[in-house]
């Protein structure tokens, strides 16, 4: 499958007054033509910054990519100008924002904010533009597109204004879509609406998809691979089946574990990730999860683990897989979903060089 | 593959007191602020600047021998010299001496003007804000009228009906300026007063005034200041165009509103005796106008993480 | 539409009522008469004035009188300037002050505007630093001392200018600048503070993510939204600025309405204190209504403002 | 469980009474909380749960209706001195671990407020005990008394919300989207500590959320709202294995579950007002379909569920 | 939107082509002098402050409704460059014996629409002016007409007013007292005639320039635009236009002393400073140093009122004590700077020359402290710090506070006495001092006419409407009584001058200085007519 994005040891930090913040530590993957791939992680694990980074629409000062390349079509991002960036930008790849009524400009109409990016790209005229946007609001789903057209933000609903969003991404083609949380501001019905248009949208238009998101439900439901995030770093990858069902990473067994399940009845104690989140102007030495970790090794407290291949396409940074690391049994709810999966590998591999 | 001793690969397990540590120095809020002030270099230049005029304007009038309004007609109009630094103005009085005696009065109309806005301010506009409804209605309805009236108008006859005045100059500049401030107080309130905090405040049972002072007031206290920083200079130029227009104070009182006032027709002969008051008074209004809007960038909670 | 306007307007007279009798109170209390002079009048010929223009009626006639009088928007003669009614005050004073004014206006948001969205974008760099220290310059200098600067500089040293008086458009331009450089600087440092607030907000994101330019950005969708609090601010300002300035026409000696406000005082000219004041407010809150109005036009939310939801 | 610790009878909150924009946030319900359970109160956002929470503890005056705490009205007229002993028995956690601490207090003044409003100790000594012992029940220690909420982490500030409601030590807390804005690792960790609590002191909960998992997962029993009204109201595994009202069975089929492969076959219902096809000379009330499982409906639907 | 910017930019761009367009021709303001061509324009452009509050002769009460009047319209007589009335509107005319009836003969002269002016406009205009019904708050410069009072004030029947038109060309004038400065009196503004058949047709007749408004003197108004300027041409039917050379006289008003004088150094006024306009006082050493300032001294006195009722200025020793002690040498030299002169005296010098030295020295301190010392010894105290506060008061205007400062430190550094300061707005200060609410007040007093009865007059009654001392004397009330009815002038003079003596051994008022007017001119402009009360005439005025 065709590589559109390959992302090599990506870092950015922010300045801020009480230090430098390193949101990012070395972040590697990447995406293949019509993929979605989702990013999970809690909120200051770097996953918003990795996504805005990829578009640089991160605010430079006080951001800062300090390291690592973006190929994208063969070109690296890092080094474009912003001017370069704007040819880029909704053209080649756009992005939906979590807060539709905040992203969608109040004293503007929806109509003219979807064609804003259609007069620019694809240099059309404006009466075609218009008829281009009417065409894809109703690709949107969203009723009475020539009359919505004319109408601002605020006269939409919440779930609407995300299907604008959307329709305002869409609008020159990109190859590349980044949604950053599009449906964590949404009721779940609306959620589900929007993530079944999304779908949709994806296998007509073949679009790669970046999806960004804290909620497994919604993993389980569009990715394609999955990648965990925690402190900055992508503590594990792997295709979607490979993740929920044969997880390897602690901190994935934990927020695993700290879901509810709606079939069971048992009203045991959940098994939450104790403890709090580290903080990344000064992140600890050695496994920045290892504090919080009740598998911790001895290890972890001072070097920081390599990444494991676990089969192609699963790789988990943690010292559990060390052949030396004692065998350790997850938690119970994680126990329960495991299946042995028959891609992987026989033993796990670590990986010479970062990816 | 490494060489890592086996004991290494022991679980130890979680150190949960470390995850919950808070490795930053403490920080109050005010401190917080102080450091993104201090990042303005412009608001810090303000600040310097408005050091060293108050303390001129603490120590200036002893500097020099003169009294502020010791008359000496054969040396009047001197230009600067080592005798008088600033010159002598037309009745021969020294300008170095006279400046920052009106430092005082100008700063301290300024300062009165700002604290008399922000009790009558942070009262209006915090009953207003906090009872809603009808009262908040009348109140405000009641402050646009009142600013509705040419301030002009108001001032002259104020000065007319009351005379000539210290008390009178700062009723003037207070009477409407109040407004401002009770309207920030106000919007600040109507937004604090939905805030979880204040309605788990309210949920505890705390009274009224507790909820004011303890909640809505402190967390005000951003805009309030702002305010107050720029109603100095703006009291401070409100009298220096009430000096213009003749209300101003009696001298031999010296203000800077008064002795630029005395000083505009010297312009093309004496200029010292306009350069100096002007310039006092644009670098003192330029100060508070550049730390207002300082403390304002530093007090944004955007600028916050 | 019709009724909120119609609304407002009734909101507008019992202001404007409120501020006719504010105003009535105040100028009765104040001491002094409008026909004294320091060689004192016989008391009968006193008499005789207080007489002739109802001042030895009682306060309330008085009071009903003229409200009457601004009902029928007939303020009577000058008590000072015999030869003139107050209407005629008005309408020669207003007009001057009124291109005066607009000049001036245009000049500040021009200007205020420029200067506020340079800041705003170079938050921080010099540019921030030199427009606001130019900004807050504009604010710091006095009016008086700013125009008799500009006066003694372009007009008797450089001689570019005209010193004085209203005659061609070259005599309009120090006047109006003086006259503009306070709301310039207040509208330079409005548009930063808005602008910035702006520029934080997430749909400028959306807007750079569908690649538009930041010349796009800044015109399109940050200042539109930038704009508000300025035009929220014009409405007093085109108040205070269309109805003269007392300082500016004194030193530029242009025949503007600004003038009376203060000479009539003075003067203790009655019907020209009610004049002039019933006329400014009227400005001041048609003024303000309009801004209603163009808030409402410019920002599309406003219509559904008002009333506090559940959750 | 038998006691009823709260009754709530046919409460009504809208706002703007009179005027064209009045908005109907709750429109009528009426629900029972008995002592020591979990009342759960799930819907859509604008549906009216967070105002029926907020009017119960008297934020809101209430339109009409009545709410009955140990049998006494809390919206009836009521001396200062008995006000403020209700607000010692029901207390409440906030959804915005950042908007509902007080930026301008230490952390200990925060927990103290209760303490102080209610003097509840008398020496400067026994209140700073007090606050430490809160500290220590929420999973944070001394030294983050004299801290400034800004320094804290949204779970953390949770766990300060919550000792701020402890302080007063109430029988009934009412916690509304306690977990909403926090991670998935960190809401764990705060409905853990609410039902340590519940358990150690004995409380009762009205929790309302919309994550229908979290509210099954804690919560004896569960209301759906919508629009103002309380559609069902039925034990928490009833209410997931058998719901009766479409739109509690649109909710719960729009769920994405943490599984990849229930996700790929997952279908979902939508609910359309209209299906009902209420005429209108039908009565529209809470029935109890089964025992314990109360749903809004006509007396016709009535049949029909019933049969089920 | 972008329309909204458009708008915007197009506006800016308008502007800018304004700013360049007019920056090119932007010489128009140093028109003027266009130097040495035998066609001089005679275009004079001068500053007279304000807005005239009327031009209606029985209205006018101010000075620059006065300059105006005094250039377009015409009396009986005119003062002339010998400060002595000449025949203006009256060709001739007659004194009777006892000095109280004038018969004058009108000439043949025209208003501006060609109408004659007859013995019947004067009359008319007189008796509007005493018609109770029209406001005239400068009526009582007609008293000294019989019956003119009785009729203005206590409902007396205009026709016992002692004015009558014979014929169209004789005008009888009956006076109450024989005034021998009658004939002076008919050239102030208030017995100025009027077009009488336009003020029947037009009550309004005087409100603006045009038809209505006619005149019979050497100029003609041809624009009034209110409070901006008035513009007056050479009149076409003035019976002396021989000897009027100006063509127009731009009057603009500008109400700022410094814009006045930047307009004059700028080319944009051919005069700057007194008398209708005023200098900046810190101006003045400039140009008394570069030559160009003029000076000449008025009728016209400025005071300090003592209220002799209150305590301790109910002491005549203090009241002399305060008057010695101040050095009017001092003050006008670095204060005033006008050249004035010190005043010893009430009666200005132009009227009583031995004034010039006055009635006691200047600046006697000796003299003050003994002054002090014996007031002090009557009213039982020791020291002048035991004294009751002694307030000075003035109105609001930087000269006078500039005078009450400086003397305000004489007295404090001579006799020791603190005196604090009281200013008020104009209005308020009048009613305080016609209230007799203050200690020591200043006022000033031009003279309407060149006699000294105008100085001294005001003092004859403690409750006169002018005096405001509280002062008065029977021996002062009988001189002044006599020479009213002495018809001989030097026995006149006498009689007034023993007034005075007494007035000032009494001391009621400290005199400070008397007035001249200052002001600078364009160096061609010659022949313009300051009189001795200082008012300007540009009768005569041309341009090299």
């Amino acid at each position: 499958m065709e590589k559109i994005l390959e992302v090599k040891d990506l870092k950015v930090s922010f300045q801020t007054y009480g230090g430098q913040v390193q949101a990012v530590r070395g972040v590697s993957f990447d995406l293949h033509k019509g993929e979605t791939l989702a990013i999970v992680g809690e909120s200051g694990s770097g996953k918003s910054v990795t996504a805005q980074t990829l578009m640089k629409l991160i605010p430079m000062p006080p951001g800062k990519i300090t390291g690592g390349q973006i190929m994208f079509n063969g070109e690296d991002i890092v080094k474009k100008t912003d001017k370069a960036m704007e040819k880029i930008r909704g053209k080649e790849m756009s992005m939906i924002f979590q807060d539709p009524m905040t992203s969608l400009n109040p004293t503007m109409k929806i109509g003219t904010q979807i064609m804003e990016g259609l007069i620019k790209h694809q240099k059309m005229a404006k009466a075609d533009a218009k008829k281009r946007a009417i065409e894809l609001l109703k690709l949107v789903g969203i009723p009475m597109p020539e009359r919505r057209v004319n109408q601002y933000p605020h006269e939409f609903s919440g779930g609407m204004r995300q299907r604008a969003m959307i329709a305002i991404a869409l609008a020159a083609d990109p190859k590349l879509l980044i949604a950053d949380e599009p449906t964590t501001a949404l009721d779940v019905t609306i959620q589900a609406q929007i993530l079944e248009l999304m779908k949709a949208l994806q296998g007509k238009l073949d679009t790669s998809i970046i999806f960004i998101t804290h909620d497994l439900g919604v993993v389980a439901n569009v990715a394609d691979r999955v990648a965990v995030m925690y402190a900055g770093q992508i503590v594990e990858i792997g295709t979607v089946d490979e993740i929920f069902y044969d997880p390897r990473h602690p901190y994935t067994w934990g927020l695993l574990a700290s879901m509810p399940s709606l079939e069971n009845n048992d009203h045991d104690e959940l098994a939450a990730i104790p403890g709090t989140p580290p903080d990344l102007t000064n992140p600890p030495v050695g496994d920045a999860f290892a504090a919080r970790n009740k598998y911790a090794l001895a290890i972890d407290y001072e070097e920081e683990p390599p990444m494991f291949q676990i089969s192609e396409t699963h790789f988990a940074k943690t010292w559990l897989l060390h052949p030396d690391a004692p065998n350790v049994e997850p938690p119970e709810a994680v126990q329960k979903r495991i299946r042995s999966l028959s891609s992987n590998f026989e033993k796990p591999v670590l990986v010479k060089e970062g990816k | 593959m490494m060489q890592i001793p086996n004991d290494k690969f022991k679980v130890v397990g979680t150190h949960l007191s470390d995850t919950e540590k808070i490795s930053k120095p403490s920080l109050s809020f005010w401190k917080d602020v102080f450091i993104r002030f201090r990042k303005n270099k412009l608001a810090v230049f303000g600040l310097i600047l408005l050091a060293i005029l108050i303390f001129m304007a603490i120590f200036g009038p002893y500097m020099t021998e003169y009294d502020y309004k010791m008359t000496d007609l054969t040396n009047k109009n001197q230009a600067p010299s080592a005798e008088h630094w600033f010159g002598t103005d037309d009745l021969g009085r020294d300008v170095f001496t006279r400046t920052w005696e009106g430092a005082r009065i100008s700063i301290f109309i300024g300062v009165a003007a700002a604290l008399i806005d922000l009790f009558i301010g942070v009262a209006w506009g915090g009953i207003a804000g906090y009872k809603g409804g009808r009262t908040d209605e009348l109140m405000m309805r009641g402050a646009d009228i009142l600013s509705g009236i040419p301030y002009l108008l108001l001032v002259i006859l104020l000065m007319v009906v009351l005379g000539q005045s210290l008390g009178t100059m700062i009723i003037a500049m207070t009477i409407t300026g109040w407004i401002n401030m009770s309207r920030i107080v106000r919007g600040q309130v109507l937004m604090l007063k939905s805030q979880e905090y204040v309605l788990a405040s309210k949920t505890l049972g705390a009274s009224t005034s507790r909820i004011m002072s303890k909640h809505l007031i402190p967390n005000s206290m951003g805009p309030i200041l702002v305010t107050m920083t720029l109603t100095v200079p703006s009291a401070i130029f409100t009298e220096a165009y009430l000096g213009f227009l003749g209300l101003g104070l009696t001298p031999p009182l010296a203000s800077w509103g008064t002795m630029a006032n005395d000083g505009l027709p010297a312009l093309r002969y004496y200029p010292w005796r306009l350069f100096f008051p002007a310039t006092f008074i644009c670098l003192t209004i330029f100060a508070f106008n550049v730390v207002g809007d300082g403390l304002r960038d530093a007090l944004d909670p955007r600028m916050r993480k | 539409m019709a009724k909120y306007i119609g609304k407002r307007l009734l909101y507008m007279l019992i202001s404007l009522w409120l501020i006719v009798t504010a105003t009535f109170f105040l100028m009765k209390i104040a001491p002094g008469n409008p026909f004294a002079s320091e060689k004192k009048l016989p008391p009968e010929i006193q008499a005789n004035l207080n007489a002739h223009f109802g001042l030895d009626k009682p306060w309330y006639q008085q009071y009903t009188d003229y409200l009457m009088n601004v009902v029928t928007w007939d303020f009577g003669p000058s008590f000072k300037y015999k030869s003139q009614t107050v209407n005629d005050l008005i309408s020669d004073g207003f007009p001057v002050s009124f291109i005066l004014g607009l000049e001036a206006i245009f000049l500040a948001v021009a200007f205020g505007i420029l200067f506020g969205v340079i800041a705003a974008l170079k938050q921080n760099k010099w540019q921030d630093y030199t427009t606001m220290a130019i900004a807050v310059l504009g604010i710091s200098v006095p009016s008086f001392i700013m125009a008799t600067f500009l006066q003694y500089f372009l007009a008797i040293k450089l001689g570019v200018f005209p010193v004085a008086r209203w005659e061609s458009f070259m005599h309009t331009i120090l006047p109006a600048i003086a006259l503009a450089a306070g709301p310039m600087a207040y509208i330079a440092r409005l548009t930063r503070s808005s602008m910035l607030e702006v520029l934080a907000n997430d749909y400028i994101k959306t807007a750079k993510a569908k690649g538009l330019s930041s010349g796009v950005i800044t015109v399109k969708h940050a200042m539109r939204n930038a704009l508000l609090p300025v035009v929220t601010y014009l409405g007093p300002l085109t108040a205070g600025v269309l109805t003269g300035s007392f300082v500016i026409e004194k030193i530029f000696g242009i025949p503007g309405l600004g003038f009376h406000f203060v000479t009539s005082i003075t003067n203790r000219d009655y019907t020209v204190i009610m004049g002039v004041t019933v006329f400014y407010s009227i400005i001041l809150l048609v003024a303000i209504l309009l801004v209603d109005i163009a808030y409402g036009i410019i920002d599309p939310r406003i219509k559904l403002a008002g009333g506090k939801k559940g959750e | 469980m038998a006691e009823k610790l709260l009754e709530i009878k046919n409460l009504k909150q809208h706002f703007n009474v009179g005027k064209p924009n009045m908005v109907k946030a709750v429109d009528g319900i009426s629900f029972d909380i008995y002592k020591g359970e979990t009342l759960g109160l799930v819907g859509e956002s604008g549906c009216g749960k967070s105002t029926t929470g907020r009017s119960i503890i008297r934020l809101y005056d209430a339109t009409d209706g009545q709410v009955n705490y140990d049998g006494v009205n809390v919206h009836g007229k009521k001396s200062a001195k008995d006000l403020k002993a209700f607000n010692r028995k029901m207390q409440m956690i906030f959804q915005d671990p950042y908007a509902s601490l007080n930026p301008r207090m230490t952390v200990a003044d925060i927990i103290a407020e209760g303490i102080d409003i209610h003097g509840l100790v008398k020496t400067k000594k026994e209140r700073m005990e007090r606050v430490y012992e809160l500290l220590e029940t929420v999973g944070l220690n001394k030294e983050h008394a004299n801290r400034y909420p800004h320094e804290f982490s949204g779970g953390q500030r949770q766990r300060i919300g919550i000792a701020r409601a402890l302080a007063v030590d109430p029988e009934f807390i009412i916690a509304d989207e306690p977990i909403s804005a926090l991670d998935v690792s960190i809401q764990a960790q705060v409905v853990n500590l609410m039902k340590k609590l519940q358990r150690e002191k004995g409380l009762t909960y009205l929790f309302i959320a919309h994550d229908l998992s979290m509210v099954k997962y804690i919560s004896d029993r569960i209301g759906v709202m919508y629009f103002g009204k309380l559609v069902e109201l039925a034990p928490a595994n009833e209410l997931y294995n058998n719901p009766i009202h479409p739109y509690t069975q649109s909710l719960l089929s729009a769920i994405p579950l943490p599984d990849p492969e229930s996700e790929r076959t997952r279908q979902r219902k939508a609910y359309d007002p209209a299906v009902h096809q209420y005429s209108d000379d039908e009565q529209l009330e809470m029935r109890e379909v089964s025992p314990g499982h109360f749903v809004y409906c006509s007396e016709k639907e009535f049949k029909q569920y019933s049969v089920k | 939107m972008k329309k909204r910017f458009s708008i915007f930019f197009s506006m800016l761009l308008v502007l800018s082509l304004f700013l360049a367009a007019c920056g090119g021709g932007g010489d128009n303001a140093d028109g003027g002098d266009k130097g040495d061509g035998k066609d001089v324009p005679q275009d004079l452009k001068v500053n007279i402050n304000t807005e005239p509050p009327s031009l209606h002769p029985g209205l006018a009460q101010d000075s620059t409704s006065g300059t105006v009047l005094r250039n377009t319209m015409e009396g009986l007589t005119r003062i002339g460059p010998d400060n002595q009335p000449e025949k203006a509107m009256a060709e001739d005319w007659d004194i009777s014996e006892d000095q109280k009836t004038y018969t004058f003969k009108i000439r043949d002269a025209k208003w501006s629409n060609e109408d004659p002016v007859t013995a019947q406009d004067f009359e008319k205009a007189w008796k509007w002016a005493l018609d109770p019904e029209n406001q005239s708050t400068y009526a009582y410069q007609l008293y000294y007409i019989e019956g003119a009072e009785a009729a203005n004030l206590e409902g007396g029947s205009p026709d016992d007013i002692g004015v009558k038109a014979i014929d169209d060309k004789t005008l009888e004038v009956k006076l109450v007292n024989p005034t021998p400065y009658f004939l002076e009196l008919t050239a102030f503004y208030t017995y100025l005639p009027f077009n009488s058949k336009i003020a029947e047709e037009n009550a309004k007749w005087a409100t603006d320039a045009g038809d209505d408004y006619t005149t019979n003197g050497p100029f003609h108004m041809t624009e009034w635009s209110h409070s901006d300027k008035i513009v007056l041409e050479k009149s076409s039917t003035y019976w002396d236009k021989e000897a009027v050379k100006l063509d127009t006289i731009e009057m603009v008003m500008i109400n700022d002393p410094n814009t006045e004088l930047s307009m004059f150094d700028n080319g944009e006024l051919d005069w700057a400073g007194a008398p209708t306009g005023a200098l900046p006082t810190d101006a003045m050493q400039a140009l008394k140093d570069n030559g160009t300032l003029v000076t000449q001294a008025i009728a016209g006195i400025y005071n300090y009122k003592f209220n002799t009722t209150v305590e301790p200025l109910n002491n005549v020793n203090i009241r002399k004590a305060l008057a010695h002690a101040i050095n009017r040498e001092e003050l006008i030299a670095n204060v005033l700077q006008g050249e004035q002169l010190p005043a010893m005296g009430i009666v200005p010098p132009t009227m009583f020359p031995e004034n010039e030295k006055g009635h006691f020295p200047d600046n006697d301190i000796d003299a003050a402290k003994e002054f002090l010392n014996k007031g002090l010894e009557e009213l039982n105290l020791k020291d002048p710090s035991d004294l009751p506060a002694i307030v000075l008061s003035y109105n609001t205007s930087e000269a006078h506070q500039k005078i009450a400062q400086a003397i305000q430190d004489m007295w404090s550094q001579n006799l020791g006495i603190e005196v604090t300061l009281d200013n008020a707005e104009w209005n308020v200060y009048l009613d305080k001092v016609d209230n007799m609410d203050y200690q020591v007040a200043r006022l000033g007093w031009l003279g309407d006419f060149n006699d000294a009865m105008n100085f001294l007059e005001m003092y004859r009654d403690a409750d006169g409407g002018n005096n405001s001392t509280g002062w008065e004397d029977p021996k002062f009330q009988e001189l002044l009584s006599q020479s009213q009815t002495e018809t001989n002038p030097d026995a006149r003079q006498q009689l007034l001058k023993d007034a005075e003596k007494i007035f000032m051994d009494a001391m009621p008022v400290a005199p400070i200085y008397f007035y001249t007017n200052n002001w600078v001119q364009d160096e061609k402009l010659k022949d313009v007519f300051v009189s001795g009360l200082g008012d300007v005439q540009y009768k005569w005025a041309f341009f090299e």
